[in-house]
């Protein structure tokens, strides 16, 4: 396949699909932030043993789908193990930490936020190319016991590996609780303080990298589709690449479900 | 003298630029007068000046070409012999008529913008 | 020709008979400058109205006036005379009459006291900040009071783009201009409403960026003023503590302030008295529970590319407390 | 119209027929496709305004969906984003695409014929500069049929067009087609200032001039002093915008409103640019339709004059409103006073001749058109004189009152004139007359429907509606007016439609109309062909058809000047500039593709440079390059000719350089065109300064660097003009060698190249940045101001060594080196008193 299309070309496909092969476009629109650690990994994959295949997918045969439970009609309640498993495969298990920093924690997140999450996706009005695939296979009921199972989970204390810059923490602060009115940037912690609205999600302790693409998502116009994207569009099309990475470094460094600003003491002694 | 011999016959040629100067003598100095009060204004008032010191500059600045041009709408007749113009050429007394009804206006225009500051007050924005 | 005179003459009859209508109208003036600059423009009106029938007149000789009429008209003395000395004498007296206006404006604002009031222009909308009766500043927007009767300065701001304050009836414009700071003195000669409107184009939705001004007597507007300056009415009703509700949780008050309470955005127009107000969103809309209501979930199209975003996840319940809420804060 | 007497003419006896043959033969026009290479001032103008009159008809469409909207409050016809787009392409195509374009092709299809030449000195020149705008313009309006077009309003104020409020490519279309009309303006303005200066026919001095002439020589002497103050503001804004220099940004010392300043000390005389050439047409007009010489043909040239100045201290009143100290503004409403002065004299000059008709002034089309006009101007005029007044400006600027004042100026000033040209000239151009019957349709159609449309609109601005508005609320007295204005509106394009079916039925370009139709005195009325008149007329009168009726006839007969072609190729005779003595004759290129090429791959360039298409664009830029290069190695013929004889026993020499030479006038027009630009960046300088000192060297910058840069940079300089000068003094005779000359003469260049480079490196090593602040851009701006001469004169030195090496440079065959030693000097002068200004000026105010 590397002989045939170079990387842009693979893209392209990717991104696209195949006509008349049945190979269809990838499902998240203007998710190339998606599609390109794909053609990294198709690029790689002539190079992958058979076990390594396995190892990365965890499948050591049967089909994929059968074994994690996720057919169609098929409810909670007499697959949710398997279920639970194909989750954590990239989000962890409730209460460990995602296997990626691109994908979200979703233990402790307010179940009415993670409900909307799969709605949307099921509706194609928030885009990936994973979610929305996998979100169409679920109905209702799975939904609302999911988004009430994450929400109840118990966030595991995550240590930051890599301990971002200080300086950075400090001013994604600022901009987290008091905005940037000059340019129009409210503060976050209107909204997701972690005492608001729960359609609001709880942002302290996702990781970096995942709210970083989730903002210049935002910013891009590309998670526009829904009421509440709308909003959060209105506030990161005013933010630059530098303070997208100040308020993602900040919210990282937060323990999980702590409520944003009320560090404020803490932080202050510790100065 | 037939109209073609005259054409052809070699005069003291008058000076090209010096006409043109001659022409335009009054609005220069208008040009030259508006220049000065408005930059000279804004400079003084921006560095602090008092009004009464914006009013005269105004004056200043407005008397001297108002003179001068009233000068030339008096005596043209040196004013052409120093910028070059012959009393040959042709259409000689056209030029002077010219030059002198633009002068008379420049000089019109000259006074009016010096006057405003009998009246508005300098420096300020007034409002 | 004629048909243009007579037009003319229609017009101005019209105009003078059509009444009712004239809130924002420079010929309807309520304030010191806007009135000298009425009785400017009638004068220099009736010296147009003159010269166009001149004109018109000695075109109509030269055409089709009898021979000894054109001969008087066919001289250099014409030119001179029409040309040259009538514009300049009648130039010269309307100059100064203008330049005597000009110069009443600068004794007005020597009169006015320091600035307790600013406006700055937004985006399309008007943040006016008064000095309060001790001296904190008291922040609302997209209305002006003023007392009656005595010249008031008024600071002209933009953190943006550059904006025109105008209010016809009580003055001419004045421009806010990013990173300049320009002093308007309005006097209004007796208490009534006037509508001003942005008069520099400043992209988007510039023609939807208007405000009310009212004047007030002096003790009404000091006691307006006062009540300004106190903290927003707490919710009484049901319907209003939910409303409160409703938008404290929902994030509204990353933009906007409520004093008084935790919002305290500084980013839209401040709603502390938002029920007292004549109209909402910069004289977009009338003031009622039911345009507050709409403006929530549908600003994008009453007012195109407005910056703030269309709130449509509430529920119709909450829609509603969120409205009557607000325009409880009187 | 006296009797004619016996004179001398310059050839007695017949002249052979072969002569006409060939002057038909070089003069022929291509044909085909091949017309895109015509450079004949008559096809030329002929597409020219064709071009422009398109625009108008585009523009005029916007104008009619823009009065759709208003008709009624609160409509949705159009979405605000659309109005925007709209009214921002209306008004810019109107003054930059139709207004100022047209006018320059009346110049450029006129005044040959008036002064019976057979062309304008430089054909290419304006074959270039139609084309970069007819392409330019076409891109720039197109961008309103894809929701592309700039929203900024025609005046572009800052910092709304600056990226952070204006993001996308919208804004930078309008500087791109801005681009293009200052660059065919400027072309413009070089052809007419030398065609009218120097080409007149031998005997008409400035003073025998028509009135036309007089207004196309001041029209283009403001275009030279008017255009380079947007050409530096634009090159400002696409700057800031691209790599966020902050002239126009508060917070980094940049003000706003030096946009203003920029943008209207050319946007007011831009009115009078407009104005005066059409004021020109109407006293070209009234003289023929009442069949005797102009009353005051004197003070009209004064008027002209007097307007030409006056407009330069207007534009301040524009800004009243920005809150400039009143003393300021009494100023500009002093000058705006003393504008009018002039409107009145000219007024009463046309009435006074009309009076002085023998017999019944004509009542036609055309004059219509200017009785139609003398009326719209008259209003438009007094309400002039309303805005000037600052109180009343207050109230009045940026409402409809203003909408109303300029449509009155505009449309009354210049549109009416311009129809009145259409009747009055079509027989000059075209085998037959435009059909009378409609045409007086049209007149009362538009002239109608425009006081319906626009009379009310003073109203509407008194009673509050402001300029810019897509929509308006209902119940503020606006509704019915705004009503009236859109029906008027309507009736006025009614007219403009049967205008252009009457173009369609009975326009066909060509010879054979009536020769003079209306008996009019000027030289446009004689027999002409495509080397227009067979002889250059001997001219002693203002009037030289009436004074002279057999003159068409001898000018037939070839029996006045150069009836053939001595050299066998396009020419024509160059006169002195005051009294129109014979000098030489110019030789003149004919038909090419070069200049067509050029003009296409210059627009090309900047096109895919704004949508940021970087390799094609510069593939675009090296065929431009190319075919400039490729249509200018052809020029300068040299003196090989040798001296001919155009009549009278009359000698001249073909060829001509030094400072008589037509290319030297070319060459100090641009001077001052140069200057004029570094003028405004000057003023910029300090007005910055002015507005915030704070930022100044040593202050909120890095000190100025030590004296000895400055010092190596002026050593430079001088020495590179040494070189220049050694150079010239160098040049060998015809077919001998000299090596020094070529090496001084491409070292010069270099060393100027080199000093700018200097002057750049002296700021960067003390820390300095554009970006910084406004001192640091103003600083680094003076550079770019001067790296743009310095690119321009290594392209004239590889050019003259180049010519040089190929036998076509001597001392006497020199014009190549010319331009480029005088162009250097101009720059060395203009770099040396940058220095003192940059290392100077922070020193001495600190």
């Amino acid at each position: 396949m590397r002989d045939d299309f170079d990387t842009s070309e693979l893209f392209w496909i990717v991104q696209n699909g195949f006509k008349f092969t049945g190979m269809p476009a990838w499902p998240g629109e203007g998710r190339d932030d998606e599609v390109w650690p794909l053609v990294a990994y198709l690029e790689h994959l002539p190079e992958t043993s058979p076990e390594e295949f396995a190892a990365m997918t965890g499948d050591s045969g049967g089909t994929f789908r059968a074994q994690h439970g996720l057919d169609f009609g098929v409810g909670f309640e007499s697959s949710g193990e398997g279920l639970l498993r194909y989750c954590a495969t990239c989000h962890g298990e409730a209460g460990a930490r995602s296997v990626d920093g691109l994908v979200p924690a979703l233990a402790g997140q307010n179940a009415a936020y993670l409900r909307r999450s799969l709605e949307e996706y099921r509706q194609n009005r928030r885009q990936s190319g994973m979610m929305e695939t996998v979100a169409a296979e679920l109905d209702t009921d799975t939904i609302a016991e999911l988004a009430d199972h994450y929400s109840r989970a118990r966030p595991a204390d995550q240590t930051v590996e890599q301990r971002p810059d200080a300086a950075s923490i400090e001013r994604g602060r600022a901009i987290a609780l008091h905005g940037v009115p000059t340019e129009r940037v409210p503060p976050c912690a209107a909204c997701h303080s972690g005492t608001k609205s729960d359609q609001f999600p709880r942002l302290a302790g996702l990781s970096a990298p995942y709210i970083e693409v989730q903002l210049q998502l935002f910013h891009d116009g590309v998670r526009t589709q829904s009421p509440y994207a709308e909003i959060m569009h209105n506030v990161a099309r005013y933010m630059n690449r530098e303070e997208m990475e100040d308020v993602a470094a900040y919210l990282a460094s937060l323990p999980p479900g702590a409520v944003m600003g009320a560090e404020d003491v803490l932080a202050g002694e510790g100065r | 003298m037939d109209r073609l011999d005259e054409l052809l016959t070699p005069n003291p040629k008058p000076s090209t630029v010096g006409t043109l100067v001659y022409i335009l003598f009054g609005p220069i100095l208008w040009a030259l007068q508006f220049t000065l009060i408005y930059g000279g204004h804004t400079l003084a008032c921006s560095q602090g000046a008092t009004p009464a010191a914006g009013e005269w500059l105004v004056y200043a600045a407005s008397i001297v070409p108002a003179v001068i041009v009233l000068v030339f709408l008096v005596v043209q007749t040196p004013f052409a012999r120093i910028l070059g113009l012959t009393r040959a050429m042709e259409d000689r007394r056209a030029y002077d008529r010219i030059a002198w009804a633009v002068a008379l206006l420049s000089e019109f225009a000259i006074v009016w913008t010096g006057a405003t500051a009998l009246v508005v007050a300098a420096c300020t924005q007034g409002r | 020709m004629k048909n243009s005179a007579a037009r003319l003459l229609f017009l101005a009859t019209a105009m003078a008979t059509s009444g009712c209508a004239g809130v924002q109208s420079a010929l309807m003036p309520r304030g010191e400058e806007a009135i000298e600059v009425d009785r400017l423009f009638w004068t220099i009106t009736g010296i147009s109205a003159f010269v166009t029938g001149l004109v018109v007149a000695a075109v109509a000789v030269a055409i089709f006036g009898p021979p000894r009429w054109r001969d008087r008209l066919d001289k250099d003395w014409i030119v001179w005379g029409g040309g040259v000395v009538f514009p300049v004498v009648v130039l010269t007296g309307v100059f100064i009459y203008g330049l005597i206006v000009l110069r009443s404006g600068d004794v007005r604002a020597r009169e006015a006291e320091e600035p307790g009031i600013t406006v700055v222009g937004k985006r399309w909308w008007w943040e006016v900040v008064y000095t309060g009766p001790n001296g904190e500043p008291v922040t609302t927007a997209n209305e002006l009071r003023i007392p009656a009767g005595r010249p008031i300065a008024i600071r002209l701001e933009s953190d943006n783009v550059i904006h025109s304050f105008w209010v016809p009836r009580l003055a001419g414009k004045l421009d806010m201009i990013p990173g300049r700071s320009n002093v308007l003195t309005l006097e209004a000669t007796e208490p009534g409403l006037s509508r001003g409107q942005c008069a520099e184009y400043c992209g988007g939705a510039h023609a939807l960026m208007a405000f009310y001004v009212e004047v007030l007597p002096q003790e009404e507007y000091d006691d307006w003023l006062a009540h300004e300056a106190s903290d927003a009415r707490p919710p009484e009703s049901e319907q209003e503590i939910q409303g409160q509700e409703v938008f404290m949780r929902s994030g509204c008050g990353a933009c906007h302030s409520i004093r008084g309470t935790e919002a305290n955005g500084v980013i839209g127009p401040d709603l502390t008295h938002l029920g007292s107000r004549h109209s909402l969103a910069a004289a977009a809309l009338p003031n009622s529970k039911a345009a507050i209501a709409t403006w929530i979930v549908e600003n994008q199209h009453i007012k195109p590319e407005n910056l703030m975003p269309e709130y449509r996840i509430f529920e119709p319940e909450e829609l509603d407390a969120v409205a009557a809420y607000l325009e409880s804060l009187e | 119209m006296t009797e004619t007497t016996e004179r001398k003419l310059p050839n007695e006896g017949n002249r052979p027929k072969e002569e006409v043959d060939e002057l038909l033969r070089i003069w022929a026009m291509p044909k085909g496709f091949r017309l895109v290479t015509a450079v004949n001032n008559t096809v030329i103008g002929l597409l020219y305004i064709g071009a422009a009159f398109a625009f108008f008809i585009a523009a005029g469409v916007l104008a009619l969906l823009m009065r759709t909207q208003l008709a009624v409050p609160e409509n949705d016809f159009l979405s605000q984003d659309l109005y925007n787009q709209i009214f921002t392409v209306h008004g810019t195509t109107m003054m930059f695409l139709f207004a100022v374009p047209a006018v320059e092709a009346l110049g450029v299809m006129l005044l040959p014929q008036m002064l019976a030449a057979r062309d304008l000195p430089f054909p290419r020149l304006s074959a270039f500069a139609i084309w970069a705008y007819v392409v330019g313009g076409t891109v720039f309006f197109s961008t309103v049929l894809y929701d592309q077009a700039p929203k900024g309003g025609w005046f572009m104020y800052t910092p709304l067009t600056l990226k952070e409020f204006s993001p996308g490519d919208n804004a930078d279309f309008w500087l791109l087609g801005i681009g293009f009309i200052e660059i065919s303006a400027i072309a413009g303005a070089i052809e007419i200032v030398v065609g009218a200066l120097r080409t007149r026919p031998p005997g008409m001095s400035l003073s025998k001039m028509p009135i036309f002439g007089w207004a196309m020589l001041i029209f283009a002497a403001m275009i030279m002093f008017a255009f380079p103050a947007v050409i530096l503001g634009t090159m400002l804004l696409e700057i800031e915008r691209s790599f966020g220099w902050p002239f126009f940004t508060a917070d980094k010392g940049g003000d706003p409103v030096l946009w203003q300043h920029l943008f209207w000390f050319f946007g007011h005389p831009e009115v009078y640019i407009i104005f005066l050439p059409a004021a020109g047409l109407v006293s070209m007009i009234v003289p023929t339709m009442a069949q005797r010489p102009l009353i005051g043909y004197n003070l009209i040239v004064v008027a002209l004059i007097a307007t030409g100045f006056f407009s330069f201290g207007l534009w301040v009143h524009h800004m009243f409103t920005t809150g400039i100290p009143s003393l300021s503004l009494a100023f500009f409403s002093a000058a705006s006073m003393a504008v009018a002065v002039p409107s009145g004299i000219q007024m009463f000059s046309w009435i006074a001749t009309i009076a002085g008709s023998k017999g019944r002034f004509r009542i036609n089309t055309p004059s219509l058109f200017v009785l139609g006009f003398i009326f719209i101007f008259t209003v438009g005029g007094l309400t002039g004189i309303m805005v000037a007044l600052v109180p009343l400006d207050f109230q009045v600027h940026d409402t409809y009152f203003v909408v109303a004042h300029f449509h009155y100026v505009l449309i009354g000033g210049m549109v009416f004139p311009l129809f009145a040209t259409f009747y009055y000239w079509t027989p000059m151009v075209a085998k037959r007359q435009l059909s009378e019957r409609l045409g007086r349709w049209v007149f009362w159609l538009m002239f109608v429907g425009f006081n319906v449309a626009f009379f009310p609109m003073h109203i509407t601005g008194l009673r509050g509606m402001p300029r810019r508005v897509w929509t308006y609320e209902s119940g503020l007295g606006w509704d019915w007016l705004n009503m009236i204005s859109t029906v008027g509106a309507y009736i006025f394009a009614a007219g403009v439609a049967i205008f252009v079916i009457d173009l369609f039925r009975n326009f066909r370009a060509g010879e054979g109309g009536p020769d003079n139709p209306w008996n009019a005195g000027t030289l446009e009325w004689l027999p002409n062909d495509v080397y227009s008149a067979r002889s250059v007329p001997l001219i002693d009168s203002r009037e030289p058809l009436w004074d002279h009726p057999t003159l068409p006839q001898e000018v037939q007969e070839g029996r006045h000047f150069l009836p053939n072609a001595p050299t066998g190729g396009r020419e024509t005779i160059v006169t002195s500039a005051i009294e129109g003595k014979p000098q030489y004759i110019i030789q003149m290129p004919g038909p090419g593709w070069s200049p067509f090429i050029a003009a296409v791959f210059t627009a090309s360039f900047f096109l895919l440079l704004t949508i940021k298409l970087v390799i094609p664009a510069v593939i675009c830029a090296v065929i431009a390059v190319g075919a400039m290069l490729y249509w200018t190695w052809g020029l300068d013929p040299g003196p090989d000719k040798g001296e001919v004889e155009i009549g009278a026993g009359l000698k001249v020499p073909t060829y001509m350089s030094g400072p008589s030479s037509h290319s030297w006038w070319a060459m100090i027009v641009l001077m001052l065109v140069a200057s004029s630009l570094y003028i405004a960046y000057v003023f910029s300088y300090l007005y910055l300064w002015v507005v915030s000192p704070e930022f100044w060297a040593g202050r909120g910058s890095p000190e100025v660097p030590d004296w000895l840069w400055p010092l190596a940079d002026a050593g430079l300089i001088v020495l590179g003009t040494l070189c220049m000068w050694g150079a010239g003094r160098l040049l060998p005779k015809p077919g001998e060698r000299r090596l020094l000359m070529p090496v001084l003469n491409a070292l010069g260049p270099l060393l100027l190249t080199a000093a700018v480079a200097l002057e750049i490196y002296a700021h960067w090593q003390t820390g300095l940045t554009p970006t910084a602040n406004s001192y640091g851009a103003m600083v680094y701006m003076q550079s770019v101001v001067n790296a743009q001469l310095a690119l321009a004169l290594l392209f004239m030195g590889g050019f003259a060594v180049a010519r040089y090496f190929a036998a076509r440079l001597d001392c006497e065959r020199r014009v190549s080196f010319d331009n480029g030693a005088l162009l250097y000097y101009y720059a060395a002068g203009q770099a040396l008193f940058g220095l003192v200004l940059i290392h100077g000026f922070p020193r001495m105010v600190i």
